[in-house]
């Protein structure tokens, strides 16, 4: 049934693959990273943390380097067409790259580690490859390399959300991440069956031409679409497939937390927007209109639901760790919202957003942990009176709290108010799910106001004064954050132009 | 700027300085600076007697009018209008003398009273700063041009007349009627507003000229009912201040302030400030207006008078009385002898000062004693208030020879020929109840009068807890230093207390006014004010007596006897020239002429009536043939009714301000519960799905677990034992989430 | 200048972060340098103001220049939005006759209310910080002629007044902090819609680019968009977006029956921010109507003027029957302001000069004379702990000076003639009585005149006349002099107004009986504004469009 | 008849559909955590059934590779979950999926 290739074809192939590895250095780079940070643990002896950390962090530094050099590539499939290199992706590579640099810096900061775990190494090592393969799924052309790169980030998840091997309730939440992951993307591995079995490709485009020249058997399309939505959206969080998420984000490390709560989902979004913009033709798109399913109107339910949902329930959390879970489903509604609008200014707001959400939701769960780091609890009780204790970590929270909700001057103002400039542009069904954003966004101020509520409004229980100082380094970034948070809510060109640039997507122009 | 209008401002503005003066530095003048209001009042008398000197006496001149004014504000070039201004002016004539110069005497006067009657109290200064700031709000009434600068006035008057009825504010008491006293004229003054605005929002300005200038030429864009409506709104005010029905409550309590106040303020000057408001308007009031007015001020004479036959306060029968009068002045402007009723507003001004202040005298040597009941036999101890009084008392009565009856029986002749142009019928009501009125008033005058000043003091019949009240008053007071006991001996008053009195009552007599003692018409002071000219009559609603601008309005009443023919010529009714003016609307004309004829008709029955009801007050109160006690049992309901006030009070007290009280409460429970209940309901609403969604995971979750197993139960057999944890559940809500929008996509429910 | 004056306030605020927090004295006075700068300013552009330039709309050649005074208009934000252009945000201010009134009133207050948070002993920093970041915010809404750059600062104030209300208010400060702060937030986030419907609707007739700018929005010329949200005729849209603006402004106002969280914050809320609440934020509220709501929604305006008085006589009305069951005296206060600004709707929605022009000048007289009431129900509060009307009585005889303030401010509330209240509800009713539409409901809402004297009056006698009451909150004692004083329990100064009370309060006074004896110095800096803002309202220009 | 005799794609399917219902039948309602894991290896062999009969009914190798990793990462997907099964086996002395549900709502 197959012919071996001839040599000429061979010689193309191992040219063609050459070429490849040229535009793969940053992945490259950050593997030998993963080896390097493996290696180190097994050879050097005693505390090692802040070595490991610090090579870490300035492997990670390094990387942007390489990110930056990609820049003068031409945009391009590689790999036959497994994988593609364009500003979208660099984009996520940025992205990526920074918030684990955030992550570590996180976890350099938080005490419960220490507490918990004796050695780090595997920590760090798998931060990175986390890394890596968020990398490959913002990336990824093929189904075959977005399966491979979402079982990476899931297996790195898996183990660190389940860091604290003693300590029950982050292996709670391993076990429930490990099930609950493995079944979506089983459907969804399932769903990529069907897809390949209709098309006969594996390849976003090819399948997108496909579908465009011949058509496809509409029943199957639909089952095969929503396996796959059924995977993605156990990355990004949303309503219906947000159950895991509360669970694991109260159990994990808080670093982990963080770092699940802003990048695996932002993978999510970038592997969403990429399938669902390239791959599946929308239905309501004037050319393919019977082709492909409507995914535009399920996504519009996920979205709403996901607003209403989060926000709603957010509201009766006594968990800090917990609140910001149920917030973060909220806010995978809203960049819902920017994915929506399906084209170029909706693209830059949904990356503008998350942007934002980035610098925001990285700021308060470093101020949490902060705060557990001196009260050792997470709970909204423990709070009283901490904003004369840590003034400047009260500041800082509030600070993201409001950018949260988004008020201005924040740069989650901007975000919103970008994503419903996106919305309003597009008639009036759009409006009207702008009135769901809004309002809801008026509910979260409810709960978020929670936590300043109890800093400044209540008397701690234990009416001791004593200032409780978090330490230089911390406040130095906590400030940088905040300063950014501001910075940027007045003086957002910048970020909005980098997410302008980078809203062209390999294989498909928007508009 | 002509010199009067410069010498009437500076008479505007000098009870002002006394006022900032004395409020500010009281204290650190000697003698707490009574002289300082008395010298500036004195000052102000001199050169508003010499505007009359100059308005009156030289200038002889019936249609004598000078103005200025200024611009207040600006409010620039108005779309749909044009340039827009309001301005603030003078307005000088006749009228503005008269009452110029009597104001400042009678402030004066009581300024000079005070001195002796207020002396010692603890705010003694103070008492002559409200004296100042009242003073200056009154002369601003009467000195205005326009309706805005009288409303504002008017408010002011409210205010100091608030100041100085609660001057003894800590008698609780005296805080009520004060308040009494601002509400009862914030509801006049209601009525005055919308009046004001109905004519602003035709015209676009508030001066009376203009006002009347677009009147005249037929300008007023709405129908002839809004017309009349202003008018009533407009003599609202007037019900307000000069305490007409229904808003009459508030004087009898306003007796709570000192005595001279009461002088000032409910013989001269806020009471009449109605009357002299609803003249200045007097041209534009439509006959059903003037109808209404009419009725009014009946209904209030014969009301006060029934009331106050059977009081035995001495100072709350005078307070009757003045109500009564003023009754009668409205009556007269409503029934169109406009003259008639401005000469009884001024005489009654004068002999009811006389009275208020006499009383004053007979309270302070009874060391504030009040009731007449224990009074009695003052004649000998005190001459002089006895004379004065006794004068006054007769003018009240209208008894020949006296100012009083001059202008009584004028008003009393117009109302006959008003009834008589009228058609008789209702309308005769109007002077029926007038002569009615003068009897009752003769007679509880007389009875007054015996009950002070006749018989022997009844002191030592008061009662125990009576007595202690006095002094309880007396104390709260604190007039004096030393205590008397009431039966110590009782003295006439002191040279400042007396000389008002005496001044006062020269006033009271026929010739200041008139050279006939039977007829005021001839008189200087009914010559200097005609009855100026409508600008809506009767003939032709809406345009009033000058079709031709040939005039300037504010002359309308008084076109010259050459100009008659002309002016008469050019519209089919010409009036009937009558004392020198030519009335071009022919009901005005009718009415003023029968007037005229009714003359001694009126003069007959009025004295008559006078006669009997001082004849009664003999017969009962000196001869004894009748004993009051007697006939007050025997005519109970009557005498309780009259006793007590016809139950204005309880009326009012029952239906409005409970009423409004309670519709607050409601509306403050309904704000507290519902209003804002329904925002927390929603909160709650969002807090209660919150709870559902909460519980979301919990219960709906184990739900459809539950049910998934009992399906998946009836498939197999071995699946007996099925238990869920959570992570298998939330597999189980993802299925389900699949397959059921996979349904819905097939059943086109999504779409 | 305008920048200065707007961020004034937020650079005292930085110098204070820098100030340790013991030094309570220095960061008191820092704050009230800088709130005396402020008033500096507020003089020096009111002498510099010309009262003739119109201001509302854009002058020749659509430049505000030659229209609005002071202007400050330098592009901020330029983002690129690819397909749709480019969304420009410009940093641009200026004042007209409506705003600079409202710039003077704001000076004036915040320096008050600066003298009177003197007592605040509690986390004094973080308190002038949040009080001076308000300050700037509420000064920049006045000034701002961006809709973006209003719609900031608009928010901007909403945090500090929640921690003012919140960490320094009363018992129940919780609650009303957190009601404030969801109420007025519910309003805005909807004029967040409004805002970016607005920009893709108008284009500024110089760049031919969509703006922000309030100045363009005024012309009906500029939506020019075809298709857009908020053309011209695109009826429905335009309808639902003046609702939107104008229930968010209601809510600020507080309009019925959006207002019950007035009570509860000021109840709560310390002295100073009742002042500062009571005296310039409720003013936000129905300068928002005009600046915005009105001149960009003509058409809707004309059709809604009705329903609009009809709220503002509910607002008088309701208001004072609601104050005048009142039994603490603050709380009555605040319902008497709900009252006040019922006259400011009445007014506005007459449509013609007299009625704006009194709303204009019943917005100032308001700020100036609730502040005054605001002022002395925390005088008294201070001594006696307490401000339940019944728990006194006869205190005239007592605190004389303060009689004599209290009985002055409460007449100015009345509106008494020669204060300065009363020429702006005459001329308020004057005009809702001249147009034809707002007739019937003039006619209604001057029986709050009555309503109002009565529960003043009332809450003057229990108070100050009379004798003291028998569970009155403080002592009645004979003093060697022979005569009664009082004293309240644990208050250790002047039991009559003390200086810096006094400098408070007579300057409010002073303005008070000037401006009722001659109004023109405020009432000339806004007739031509409103005249133009009559115009640009005004059917004809409409029918034009 | 023709369908029962000969082999056909619709076989395939059928079976893989049959192996995805088994694989989810059994991780929801399973206590035993091992089991659970089973069911989701079902769940992949499902996909990897249909990938082959795609594979050999569609022509191309795509099907086949694709399920050559998926059964890379099935192994690997098993070592790290029986990893954290035995550490929660340390934590709870049990296994019992069901039972592990100390953070919920």
């Amino acid at each position: 049934m197959f012919e071996l290739p001839s040599g000429a074809e061979i010689q193309g192939i191992i040219a063609s693959l050459k070429a490849s590895v040229g535009f793969f250095i940053p992945e490259i780079y950050l593997s030998v990273l993963f080896m390097l940070l493996i290696v180190i643990d097994l050879v050097a002896k005693g505390r090692k943390n802040n070595l490991l950390s610090i090579t870490t962090l300035l492997g990670l530094a390094g990387s942007t380097v390489f990110i930056y050099q990609q820049h003068a590539l031409p945009a391009g499939e590689l790999f036959f067409g497994m994988y593609v290199l364009d500003e979208f992706a660099l984009f996520f590579k940025y992205f990526f790259v920074l918030s684990a640099i955030l992550a570590v810096v996180v976890t350099m900061a938080d005490e419960q580690f220490d507490r918990e775990v004796k050695s780090m190494g595997e920590y760090y090592a798998l931060i990175v490859a986390m890394v890596i393969g968020m990398i490959m799924m913002a990336s990824s052309a093929d189904l075959l390399m977005i399966f491979l790169s979402m079982e990476l980030v899931s297996f790195t998840g898996y183990l660190l959300a389940g860091y604290f091997k003693r300590n029950p309730r982050s292996s709670e939440a391993a076990l429930k991440y490990l099930v609950y992951g493995a079944v979506s993307s089983g459907l969804m591995v399932y769903g990529f069956s069907l897809i390949y079995g209709i098309t006969a490709q594996t390849n976003i485009i090819k399948i997108s031409l496909e579908l465009a020249a011949h058509g496809s058997d509409s029943l199957v399309m639909i089952l095969a679409t929503l396996l796959v939505l059924a995977g993605f959206g156990y990355k990004i969080g949303a309503v219906p497939f947000h159950f895991w998420s509360p669970d694991v984000y109260e159990g994990s490390p808080t670093p982990v937390t963080a770092y699940l709560s802003v990048a695996s989902k932002a993978a999510g979004f970038a592997l969403l927007m990429r399938f669902f913009y390239v791959a599946i033709p929308h239905g309501a798109l004037p050319p393919e209109d019977k082709l492909g399913m409507d995914w535009l109107s399920l996504l519009m339910i996920f979205s709403v639901a996901s607003m209403i949902y989060g926000n709603v329930v957010a509201l009766w959390q006594k968990n800090v760790k917990r609140l910001l879970a149920y917030s973060s489903i909220a806010h995978a509604g809203y960049l819902l919202l920017g994915i929506l609008v399906m084209d170029q200014f909706g693209t830059q707001a949904t990356l503008f957003y998350l942007l934002s959400y980035f610098i925001m939701n990285f700021g308060a769960f470093y101020v949490v942990i902060l705060i557990s780091n001196k009260t050792g609890s997470e709970n909204l009780d423990d709070y009283r009176g901490l904003g004369k204790k840590m003034p400047l970590a009260g500041a800082a929270l509030t600070v993201f709290l409001i950018s949260l909700v988004g008020l201005p001057p924040t740069v989650g103002f901007i975000g919103k108010l970008m994503i419903f400039s996106a919305l309003l542009t597009k008639g009036s069904l759009y409006i009207w799910i702008a009135l769901v954003g809004i309002m809801t966004s008026v509910i979260s101020l409810y709960y978020y106001m929670l936590i300043p509520l109890n800093m400044y409004l209540r008397e701690s229980k234990q009416p001791d004064e004593k200032v409780m100082n978090p330490g230089m380094a911390p406040q130095i970034i906590l400030a940088i954050l905040m300063i950014l948070t501001l910075y940027f809510g007045l003086f957002f060109t910048p970020l909005s132009d980098f997410a302008k640039y980078s809203s062209a997507m390999f294989g498909i122009t928007l508009h | 700027m002509h010199s009067l209008i410069q010498l009437s401002i500076v008479v505007l503005l000098l009870p002002l300085l006394s006022f900032v003066i004395l409020i500010f530095f009281n204290r650190r003048i000697p003698r707490r600076g009574d002289f300082i209001g008395v010298g500036i009042l004195g000052t102000a008398f001199g050169i508003s007697a010499y505007i009359f000197w100059t308005v009156i006496v030289q200038t002889y001149d019936p249609a004598f009018r000078i103005a200025w004014d200024f611009t207040w504000i600006d409010l620039g070039n108005v779309p749909g209008v044009g340039p827009l201004q309001i301005k603030m002016g003078v307005v000088i004539d006749n009228l503005t003398a008269i009452m110029l110069a009597m104001v400042t005497l009678i402030s004066l006067l009581v300024h000079l009273y005070s001195t002796g009657y207020m002396a010692g109290d603890k705010n003694y200064g103070r008492y002559f700063a409200f004296l100042g700031i009242f003073t200056f709000s009154m002369l601003g009434i009467v000195l205005s041009d326009n309706l805005f600068s009288i409303y504002i006035f008017w408010e002011l008057v409210g205010l100091s007349s608030y100041l100085l009825i609660g001057f003894f504010f800590e008698k609780d008491s005296a805080a009520d009627a004060q308040k009494k006293a601002f509400l009862a004229n914030r509801v006049g003054d209601i009525g005055m507003w919308l009046g004001i605005l109905i004519l602003y929002s035709q015209f676009h300005t508030f001066s009376f000229e203009q006002i009347y200038a677009n009147l005249a030429a037929g300008n007023f864009g709405l129908s002839n009912a809004w017309l009349t409506a202003a008018g009533i709104l407009l003599f609202m005010g007037c019900v307000g201040k000069s305490a007409q029905f229904p808003l009459h409550v508030w004087l009898p309590d306003a007796m709570e302030g000192p005595t001279p106040v009461s002088a000032l303020i409910h013989a001269a000057t806020m009471v009449a400030a109605g009357v002299y408001f609803v003249a200045r308007i007097f041209v534009m009031l439509t006959p059903d207006a003037l109808h209404v007015i009419a009725f009014i001020g009946a209904c209030t004479a014969f009301m006060a008078a029934t009331i106050a036959i059977t009081q035995n306060d001495i100072k709350r029968v005078l307070a009757y009385s003045t109500v009564s009068q003023l009754g009668y002045m409205v009556l007269g402007l409503g029934v169109g002898a406009y003259s008639a009723s401005l000469f009884h507003l001024v005489t009654h001004a004068f002999f009811k000062a006389c009275l208020f202040l006499g009383s004053g005298a007979i309270i302070h040597a009874m060391h504030h004693e009040q009731d007449m009941r224990w009074m009695g036999g003052l004649r000998k101890h005190m001459p002089w208030t006895f004379a004065t009084f006794t004068l006054a008392t007769l003018a009240l009565a209208g008894l020949p020879l006296t100012s009083g009856f001059l202008s009584k029986d004028a008003i009393l002749a117009g109302a006959i020929g008003f009834a008589q142009v009228e058609g008789g019928g209702i309308f005769y009501l109007i002077p029926v109840l007038g002569f009615f009125s003068a009897m009752l008033t003769a007679f509880y005058m007389g009875r007054q009068i015996w009950l002070v000043f006749f018989g022997e003091s009844r002191t030592h019949l008061k009662p125990a807890d009576n007595h202690h009240q006095a002094h309880h008053a007396h104390d709260s007071h604190a007039a004096h230093a030393d205590d008397h006991h009431t039966s110590h001996g009782v003295h006439e008053v002191s040279w400042n207390m007396r000389a008002p009195l005496v001044i006062l009552a020269a006033l009271s007599v026929f010739f200041v006014y008139s050279p006939d003692p039977l007829d005021g018409a001839k008189g200087w002071f009914m010559k200097m004010i005609p009855t100026p000219a409508t600008v809506v009559g009767e003939a032709n609603p809406q345009k009033g007596a000058l079709l031709s601008g040939s005039v300037a309005p504010h002359l309308a009443g008084v076109v010259r006897t050459t100009e008659a023919p002309a002016v008469a010529a050019e519209h089919g009714a010409p009036g009937e020239a009558k004392g020198g003016h030519l009335y071009t609307d022919p009901r005005q004309a009718e009415i003023v002429h029968a007037g005229h004829a009714a003359h001694y008709t009126a003069i007959y029955i009025s004295s008559i009536m006078v006669v009997l009801g001082i004849c009664m007050a003999l017969v009962v109160y000196v001869f004894r043939i009748i004993d009051p006690e007697k006939t007050a049992q025997a005519i109970r309901p009557f005498y309780l009714f009259s006793l007590n006030k016809w139950y204005w009070d309880e009326i009012y007290e029952a239906t409005f301000i409970r009423g409004s009280m309670l519709l607050a409460r409601m509306l403050s429970w309904f704000d507290s519960n519902v209003v804002d209940g329904m925002v927390n309901g929603v909160a709650t609403l969002v807090r209660k799905f919150a709870f559902v969604n909460d519980g979301f995971d919990r219960h709906v979750v184990d739900g459809m677990v539950n049910f998934t197993a009992f399906t998946v139960n009836t498939t197999g057999a071995v699946l007996r034992k099925l238990q869920t944890g959570k992570v298998q559940t939330y597999v189980v809500m993802l299925m389900l989430v699949l397959f059921g929008y996979f349904v819905l996509y097939f059943t086109r429910l999504i779409y | 200048m305008l920048s200065l004056i707007v961020f004034l306030p937020i650079i005292a605020g930085l110098v204070i972060l820098a100030v340790p927090s013991s030094q309570k004295q220095i960061i008191r006075i820092v704050s009230l340098l800088a709130a005396l700068a402020q008033g500096v300013l507020a003089v020096l552009i009111w002498r510099g103001y010309d009262p003739a330039l119109p201001g509302i709309t854009a002058g020749v050649g659509g430049s505000p220049l030659g229209s609005f005074q002071f202007v400050e208009k330098i592009p901020w934000i330029s983002l690129n939005l690819g397909g749709f252009g480019s969304l420009n945000i410009e940093y641009f201010l200026g004042v007209d006759g409506i705003s600079v009134t409202m710039v003077i009133l704001t000076a004036l207050v915040s320096a008050i209310g600066v003298l009177s948070s003197w007592t605040i002993q509690k986390q004094v920093k973080g308190y002038f910080i949040l009080y001076n970041l308000l300050a700037s915010a509420m000064m920049g809404c006045f000034v701002a002629l961006d809709f973006f750059l209003f719609y900031v600062f608009w928010e901007i104030m909403l945090l500090p007044m929640y921690f003012l209300i919140g960490i320094w208010g009363g018992p129940n400060r919780e609650y009303a902090a957190i009601k404030f702060f969801l109420y007025t937030l519910f309003g805005s986030v909807f004029m967040l819609l409004v805002m970016i419907g607005l920009y893709f609707s108008v284009t500024d007739p110089v760049t031919g680019q969509h703006t922000f700018s309030l100045v363009a929005m005024a012309t009906q010329t500029n939506f020019n968009v075809a298709g857009a949200i908020f053309a011209p005729e695109n009826h429905l849209w335009r309808q639902i977006a003046f609702i939107v603006l104008f229930v968010g402004f209601a809510i600020k106002v507080p309009m019925f029956p959006f207002h019950t969280w007035l009570p509860d914050a000021h109840v709560e809320a310390p002295t100073p921010i009742s002042v500062i609440l009571a005296g310039v934020l409720l003013k936000l509220g129905t300068y928002g109507m005009i600046r915005i709501n009105f001149p960009l929604f003509p058409e809707v305006f004309h059709a809604s003027m009705y329903v609009i008085g009809i709220f503002g006589a509910i607002n008088i009305i309701y208001g004072a029957l609601c104050a005048l069951a009142q039994k603490d005296l603050k709380k009555m206060v605040a319902y008497s302001s709900i009252s006040h600004m019922g006259y400011v709707l009445l007014g506005l929605s007459a449509g013609n000069s007299e009625g704006m022009v009194g709303a204009l000048y019943q917005m100032f007289n308001h700020g100036t004379i609730t502040a005054m009431l605001f002022l002395l129900v925390g005088v008294i509060y201070d001594r006696a702990h307490t401000r339940q009307i019944d728990k006194f009585g006869g205190l005239a005889s007592y605190m004389p000076v303060y009689a004599a303030v209290v009985t002055i401010a409460w007449f100015a509330s009345l509106g008494l003639p020669g204060l300065s209240g009363f020429i702006s509800e005459a001329l308020v009713f004057v005009g809702a009585f001249s147009s034809q539409t707002t007739r019937p409901i003039a006619m209604v809402s001057v029986l709050g005149i009555v309503f109002g004297a009565a529960y003043l009056l009332w809450s003057l006698q229990r108070m100050f006349l009379g004798k003291r009451n028998d569970d009155a909150a403080y002592d009645l004692e004979v003093g060697q002099d022979g005569h009664e004083h009082i004293h309240f329990h644990d208050w250790k100064g002047k039991l009559d107004l003390d200086g810096r009370e006094l400098a408070m309060l007579v300057p409010l006074v002073v303005i008070t009986i000037f401006l009722g004896i001659y109004p023109m110095p405020v009432l000339g800096m806004l007739t031509s504004s409103i005249n133009k803002l009559v115009q640009v309202l005004s059917p004809v220009v409409m029918s034009q469009m | 008849m023709e369908q029962l005799t000969t082999i056909g794609l619709n076989h395939y399917l059928t079976i893989s559909a049959f192996l995805l219902g088994f694989g989810l039948f059994a991780v929801m309602t399973r206590k035993n955590a091992i089991v659970v894991l089973m069911g989701v290896e079902l769940i992949l062999n499902a996909a990897n059934i249909n990938f082959l009969a795609f594979s050999k009914y569609n022509g191309g190798m795509e099907g086949v590779m694709f399920a050559l990793f998926i059964i890379v990462i099935a192994a690997a997907e098993a070592a790290i979950a029986l990893a954290i099964v035995i550490n929660i086996f340390k934590l709870y002395k049990s296994v019992d999926v069901s039972s592990i549900d100390s953070m919920k709502e």
